[in-house]
């Protein structure tokens, strides 16, 4: 529950990051579901209901308002943008968008309209595409400011000319996001309230009931633009606890659960009429850390919290093994550099940091979300360690809004937390949390000239090589100046009956569940 | 006639008390740091942006002025709308009502069940080995934290024997029963000592009147004086014993409907505290605050259907 | 059925003890009494003497624990209620030998109506319908001088007056017309001005009936104008019992006689009240003989060693006195 | 009499009154004394430092070293149980006996004196009871911060309106009773009247209470530390322990399960002793409310 509110937040942030172009791109467009989707035909069988257990709670349909990926995941299943991101997550293909151009200054995009209905049978108009993305961009709205100031202009009823003011690179991947969404004009203003709860739209599946806090009944949109789903219904059902997703998947209630807790992962591993899935995500667990604050100002305080940090025993002990040991400040996704070394566990050197770095003894607090038991338990094996190389450290539990507060008004030490991107780009998750003109470091007042100078040189270069190697000196460089205290690369762990197939996660959060059938 | 006045009555005592409810919630809020509109947008709002959603929700207004509004217009039936869902808080809150009222009620329920025979064989084989039984297993039962309770039903009903669902509200009437016995257990378990002991010592203190003894002198069968003698009067105390309770039994609704995952207004309260989403807490304050007082109201009215005499007092 | 010599309730060695925190007390030791039909048995004493213990260990209404009835028998029409089991004990409570109790306040249940109390007893035992008993309860309210009883069947005792109480109890009590009436002390928690005509009606209802009524009091002057026979109880014990004119005329045991001093009206001359000296007994630390003993003006020092039984001084006139003599010596 | 006659009666005096107490408030004072004892001395009876962890020896079962098993951080459960004597009994105590304190007098003195001051009472204990506690504990944690401190005042700011309740109650009765007005006749100051004469008169049905309200705080402090609200890691409190369990149920059940048995014992050690207190103080039949 609370993580569902920790998670909202970073998926918020991670919402906005754009995607690379080039060679990335291109495998998106044309790889993909369409040959996985040919090649498991032969045999899919079709009908059934699947029932996922999920411990995100939908609180809305309408992609304007929300952020929590527990609204954002379900919105994806019935919702299509013009363009979305592909299977695996890494690239993208064309959705309500049949095809597009771009010019060669990369400032004029021309978008050609599939013909598409709403799952109401409506066809999807050019009067909707431009009012959805009216409210997108809206700057006075709530996601406007991930959009670059553009034009649109109308050609006929199945193009749209974007004009942009400056190059914009990422332009497609922002049109991919959930907030991008195309939805049903007429309908969404009849009543905004209303649509959060029974949405038209023009994805795979609609909306049947919406039970708030319980569970979202999803079944195939018989106007949908693109293959049916092979599934006649979906139970997207909201069970925050843990044991009883686990239970219920063993007993057969549930088809799928997502985040298995990891300490049960390897029971489900032994039941051999289940499957555990563990998919990369883009994700780091880390504890933030406020540089502003004393005593964590000085560098060498936070690379002594860094070598006390016993990240074995975290791996082993909080994430029972799922995931990795990190090597930079920022979750793996493109241009991540694997030959970063990874600051060792050496206490004694901490110890010597701590000695030498004159600490006045100064309570140091982490912060972890109360009922967050991941990030309790990190806290108190790192407190251990933090406290033997010389530091006073306490660990404090803060409901969320609290927690998050205090992290707006720069009033905490260090919070055990992680951050997710929903797309694959590198370059803007490393901006926000690196690039103190961006975002201020992401609470942690992180300033470096020469971080923000490479990456805004990253930003604007073509050649991945050169990118490459900016983005491989800036995890160097953050990393080794102890940005924050890593923890885990933790992938998604779910779990599901073997006889459900093409169940995977993407690497962003969501599954594309109208690829799944059940065998039976 | 006289009765509509007394209920009259006391809903008009209510009002000073919901002000004051509602006042302590809106202050208490006013005191917490956390922006509701930073954490809906990530902590990553422009200044416009900022201002824009402030006074969409009413937020750049004095809190005085705030509270006001929200008096006036939570009189028209309208509690505002929630800063996350975007919904109005009457429904959201309204749909979760009956989830919270019905885990709270099966509670009660199943802890007279529990308690009614308890009390009974306690009180009739008092000062014997029976009585001391039911009297100590109910310190231990009054001892046991609910949420343990809870996990220990969990493992033995869930896991063990896999006889009930460990979580989640089901599909209608005996779906509720079904998912929810486990949250009901632990409710009833947790009240069903302290509804014993009340039971059992006003069942005592009935047992020692005269009118009982009398009965007995009329040739009644000991059964015969229990149900129609001594337990109609030892209602009121255990009556007034769970109208008291009420107010731990929402607290233990939290917490039961957090280890349960159940979708009522004790998670509700969680979550929306946890993102500052002030209309809905400021609602959920008032729906509850209205509960525990219309369940006291309701406890006042049934002594009257159990005993004439309070009317006249 | 039964002959006037033969008594309808014959209590005999009687013994009812109450085990207590720090010891074993006898309410009641080895008491005897009779009561013929028609006949009105009256038990003075002080409180504390055991009178209405010695009540309801006839009806077996002593809790059990810390009560036990531990000896005697009490016969009822020849059968020995004490060996009775305790469905068929409740028959003859129910039907048989009714009790009055002494606050008519608290003796109705509060909450439920004083029609259905007073037949409840007719409904269980005689398997009277509802209709019927209620036509019954009507009748019964009429019979004790409740005016506009129909009306009145269905208010709740709150309602009620303490007098009116007393005949609402009463008329429970007559319901099914018993043999054996036990009255505890039945008007002494009532208005003096009421107590008489709760009295009055008793003795009424004992006519028309022909029943037997074991009428408890610490009134001596109730008992007197009442009663034909009269038992003085002490420590539990019966002192002295024979019929009232005998009791009164010639009272054959120094506690009598110091019951009859202390209350202004029984001395005859009023002229002056003698209280009796000392303190009342103390259950648990009894002397094996009389109990009266360390308050007694005659006692010798043999009087607190060897126990006394009641003895036949007169033909119906016992008492348990080693010195009776000295009583009419000290009285003339 | 003499100092030293005292010396000598005394304890003379206090086995007589223990051999007056039930046989319930023996048992329950023997318990209590038993955990008070562990409390005092957990460093000699906790076989291991509680906030150690051992990453070799996590999640192991009961066994001869580790009475209770290790938690999922390798910390010895049976010494972090001990220890937690000291917070749970503690707290407990405090956030019982000084809302009692005050919320007595309160009560007291509503009940003397009635008129305005008893309808503010009134209307205050009303929304007390009404509020949400849950809110108000977060609001003070999110103000003042997590930790003993936050609890310490919220449950003050609530907890005195039952003690005042009953006190005030109480109060009702006595104050028409004969030897108050006696005392009012001799002039005696009305502080001295209320304190000196008629509280110890009203207080018994608080002190049975308190029992009861003992073991539902240390209920009440395990549940917020339960939820994340309360005492915070790594000390080791009951409640904490059974919500870091709890993801272990299934496969560890040990973790959740005997940190809760701790509390259900302390529990039914206070409310033997209430029990007891009840009938010693007379109140045989005592309701709790």
């Amino acid at each position: 529950m609370k993580r569902t509110e920790v998670k909202k937040r970073h998926g918020l942030t991670a919402a906005i990051a754009t995607v690379v172009g080039g060679a990335m791109l291109a495998a998106g467009l044309f790889g993909g579901s369409a040959a996985l989707d040919s090649a498991a035909a032969a045999e899919v069988k079709k009908g059934g209901t699947l029932t996922f257990a999920r411990p995100e709670e939908p609180l809305s349909m309408t992609g304007f308002t929300i952020s929590d990926n527990g609204s954002i995941w379900a919105i994806e299943q019935v919702c299509d943008s013009l363009i979305e991101p592909d299977d695996s997550g890494y690239g993208l293909r064309p959705a309500l968008a049949e095809s597009w151009d771009i010019s060669d200054d990369g400032l004029i995009y021309t978008i050609h309209l599939r013909d598409a209905k709403f799952s109401n049978g409506d066809s999807v108009t050019m009067a909707d595409v431009q009012f959805s993305l009216d409210k997108a961009t809206d700057p006075e709205g709530y996601l406007g400011f991930v959009f670059p100031a553009m034009t649109r202009e109308v050609v006929d009823g199945k193009t749209l000319k974007i004009t942009l003011e400056q190059p914009f690179t990422p332009l497609l991947s922002t049109l991919s996001l959930f907030a991008a969404n195309i939805v049903h004009k007429a309908i969404f203003e009849a009543s905004p309230e209303d649509f959060g709860v029974h949405p038209v739209c023009a994805g795979a599946f609609k909306v049947e009931s919406f039970e708030r806090g319980s569970k979202l009944v999803l079944v195939p949109n018989e106007h949908y633009w693109d293959a049916q789903p092979h599934l006649d219904k979906v139970e997207m059902l909201y069970v925050p606890e843990s044991n009883a997703r686990i239970l219920g998947l063993k007993s057969g209630d549930y088809d799928v659960i997502n985040v298995v807790p990891l300490n049960q992962a390897k029971s489900i591993e032994a039941d051999s009429g289940l499957t555990l899935e563990v998919a990369p995500a883009f994700r780091l667990d880390y504890v933030y850390l406020n540089h502003a604050r004393a005593p964590l100002d000085n560098k060498d305080i936070r690379m002594a919290m860094n070598y006390a940090a016993n990240r074995e025993a975290i791996l082993k002990v909080v994430f029972f093994g799922y995931g990795e040991v990190p090597n930079s400040f920022m979750p793996v996704i493109n241009y991540h550099c694997d030959a970063i070394e990874k600051i060792a566990y050496d206490p004694e050197k901490a110890k010597a940091l701590v000695a030498g770095a004159g600490y006045d003894g100064t309570v140091i607090e982490v912060i972890a979300a109360s009922g967050d038991s991941v990030a309790r338990q990190a806290a108190q094996i790192l407190q251990q360690g933090w406290q033997a190389a010389g530091l006073n450290v306490e660990i404090i539990e803060y409901d969320v809004g609290t927690a998050f507060g205090l992290l707006e008004e720069g009033k905490f030490f260090s919070m055990v937390s992680y951050i997710t991107s929903d797309t694959n780009d590198q370059d803007f998750l490393a901006s926000i949390q690196a690039d103190n003109t961006v975002f201020g470091g992401f609470f942690s007042s992180y300033n470096n000239k020469q971080v923000t100078d490479w990456l805004t040189e990253a930003r604007s270069a073509s050649d991945p090589a050169v990118r490459q190697d900016l983005y491989c000196k800036t995890q160097q460089q953050v990393y080794w100046d102890a940005y924050s205290v890593p923890l885990n690369f933790k992938p998604f762990v779910n779990a599901y009956r073997n006889d459900v197939i093409g169940f995977h996660n993407s690497v962003t959060g969501p599954w594309w569940l109208k690829d799944v059938w059940l065998d039976r | 006639m006289q009765f509509l006045a007394y209920i009259l009555s006391r809903l008009v005592q209510m009002v000073p008390v919901l002000f004051l409810v509602v006042l302590i919630a809106f202050l208490a809020m006013e005191l917490v740091p956390g922006d509701p509109i930073m954490l809906m947008l990530g902590g990553r709002a422009n200044e416009t942006m900022l201002a824009a959603l402030h006074a969409e929700f009413g937020l750049d207004r004095p809190a005085v002025t705030r509270f006001f509004s929200f008096i006036v217009n939570a009189l028209q039936g309208d509690l505002g709308t929630s800063i996350i869902q975007r919904q109005p808080v009457s429904v959201i809150v309204g749909e979760r009502i009956e989830k919270t009222v019905f885990v709270i009620v099966y509670g009660a329920v199943l802890a007279v069940l529990v308690a009614l025979p308890l009390a009974v064989i306690a009180a009739m084989k008092h000062d014997r080995p029976v009585d001391h039984a039911i009297r100590i297993g109910g310190m231990v039962g009054m001892s046991m934290p609910p949420f343990w309770l809870a996990l220990l039903l969990i493992l033995l009903f869930g896991l063990g024997l896999g006889w009930f669902p460990i979580g989640g509200y089901g599909e209608g009437f005996f779906g509720h029963l079904w998912h929810l016995f486990l949250p009901g257990l632990t409710i009833a378990l947790f009240l069903s000592p302290i509804l014993v002991a009340s039971l059992r010592a006003a069942m005592l203190d009935v047992m020692g009147e005269d009118y009982i003894e009398v009965a007995r002198s009329k040739g009644l069968s000991p059964r015969r004086i229990m149900f129609k003698h001594v337990l109609r009067n030892a209602l009121i105390p255990a009556i007034t014993v769970l109208s008291i309770n009420i107010g731990w039994l929402l607290s233990g609704a939290v917490i039961v409907e957090y280890v349960f995952s159940i979708p009522g207004m004790g998670s509700l309260l969680v979550r929306s505290v946890g993102s500052r989403d002030y209309p809905v807490i400021q609602g959920l304050t008032v729906v509850f605050a209205l509960f525990v007082m219309l369940t006291n109201l309701a406890a006042d009215l049934s002594y009257m259907l159990v005993d004439r005499r309070v009317l006249r007092k | 059925m039964n002959s006037n010599n033969n008594p309808l309730l014959e209590v005999r060695g009687l013994v009812t003890e109450f085990s207590l925190e720090h010891g074993v007390i006898a309410a009641n030791a080895d008491v005897h009494i009779r009561v013929r039909a028609g006949e009105t048995l009256g038990i003075v004493g002080e409180s504390g003497s055991g009178k209405s213990v010695l009540c309801r260990a006839i009806l077996r209404l002593i809790p059990s624990p810390p009560g036990l009835i531990s000896a005697g028998e009490v016969l009822f029409d020849g059968t020995d209620l004490l060996a009775l089991s305790e469905a068929e004990m409740r028959r003859v409570r129910g039907t048989r030998i009714k009790m009055v109790f002494q606050n008519p306040m608290t003796s109705l249940n509060p909450v439920r109506r004083i029609g259905d109390q007073i037949t409840e007893g007719l409904s269980v035992h005689y398997g009277m319908g509802k209709a019927e008993a209620r036509a019954e309860g009507v009748e019964l309210l009429r019979r004790v001088g409740i005016p506009s009883p129909e009306t009145r069947v269905r208010e709740y005792p709150h309602q009620w007056s303490g007098g009116m109480l007393q005949r609402a109890v009463i008329a429970m009590a007559m319901a099914g017309e018993p043999q054996l009436l036990l009255a505890d002390e039945p008007t002494t928690a009532l208005d003096v001005t009421i107590q008489d005509q709760i009295l009055a009606l008793l003795l009424e209802l004992q006519e028309r009936t022909h029943m037997a009524m074991l009428l408890v009091s610490h009134d001596l002057a109730v008992v007197a104008e009442t009663c034909d026979q009269v038992a003085v109880m002490y420590a539990g014990r019966i002192m002295e019992s024979a019929s009232t004119k005998a009791l009164f005329e010639a009272p054959m045991h120094p506690y009598t006689v110091g019951l009859m001093n202390s209350i202004p009206d029984m001395a005859g001359t009023a002229a002056r009240l003698v209280p009796i000296p000392g303190q009342p007994p103390d259950l648990l630390h009894l002397a094996p003989g009389c109990p009266f003993a360390p308050r007694c003006v005659h006692a010798s020092p043999d009087c607190a060693e060897t126990p006394i039984a009641l003895s036949e001084i007169a033909p119906g006139h016992h008492t348990a006195c080693l010195h009776p003599e000295r009583i009419s010596a000290g009285a003339s | 009499m003499p100092a030293q006659a005292i010396l000598v009666a005394a304890p003379g005096a206090v086995l007589r009154e223990i051999g007056r107490w039930s046989i319930t408030l023996k048992i329950g004072s023997l318990m209590l004394l038993v955990i008070v004892l562990a409390g005092i001395f957990a460093p000699v009876v906790a076989p291991f430092d509680p906030y150690f962890q051992d990453y070799d020896r996590v999640l192991l079962p009961p066994n001869g070293t580790h009475l209770f098993g290790t938690d999922q951080l390798g910390r010895d459960l049976f010494s972090r149980v001990i220890y937690g004597i000291r917070i749970d009994l503690v707290v407990g105590f405090i956030i019982t006996f000084v809302p009692m304190i005050y919320g007595v007098a309160i009560g007291a003195l509503a009940g003397y004196y009635g008129g305005v001051l008893d309808g503010v009472l009134m209307r205050l204990l009303d929304t007390a009871i009404a509020f949400p506690f849950l809110v108000l504990i977060i609001v003070v944690i999110a103000i003042l911060g997590p930790g003993v401190h936050s609890i310490y005042i919220a449950v003050f700011l609530v907890a005195w309106t039952m003690y005042a309740r009953l006190a005030r109650a109480e109060m009702l009765v006595e104050r028409s009773k004969d030897y108050m007005l006696a005392a009012k006749t001799l002039g005696y100051p009305t502080s001295r009247i209320i304190f000196r004469h008629a509280l110890p008169n009203i207080i018994g049905s608080s002190v049975v209470f308190s029992m009861a309200d003992f073991v539902l705080n240390i209920l009440l402090l395990s549940g917020l530390s339960f939820l994340g609200l309360g005492i915070q890691p790594p000390e080791p409190e009951w409640g904490a322990m059974v919500a870091e369990g709890r993801d272990f149920i299934f496969e560890n059940w040990w973790i959740c399960t005997l940190p809760g048995l701790a509390i259900v014992v302390a529990g039914t050690s206070l409310s033997l002793i209430g029990d007891g207190l009840a009938r010693r103080l007379g109140q045989r039949h005592q309701a709790i409310l």
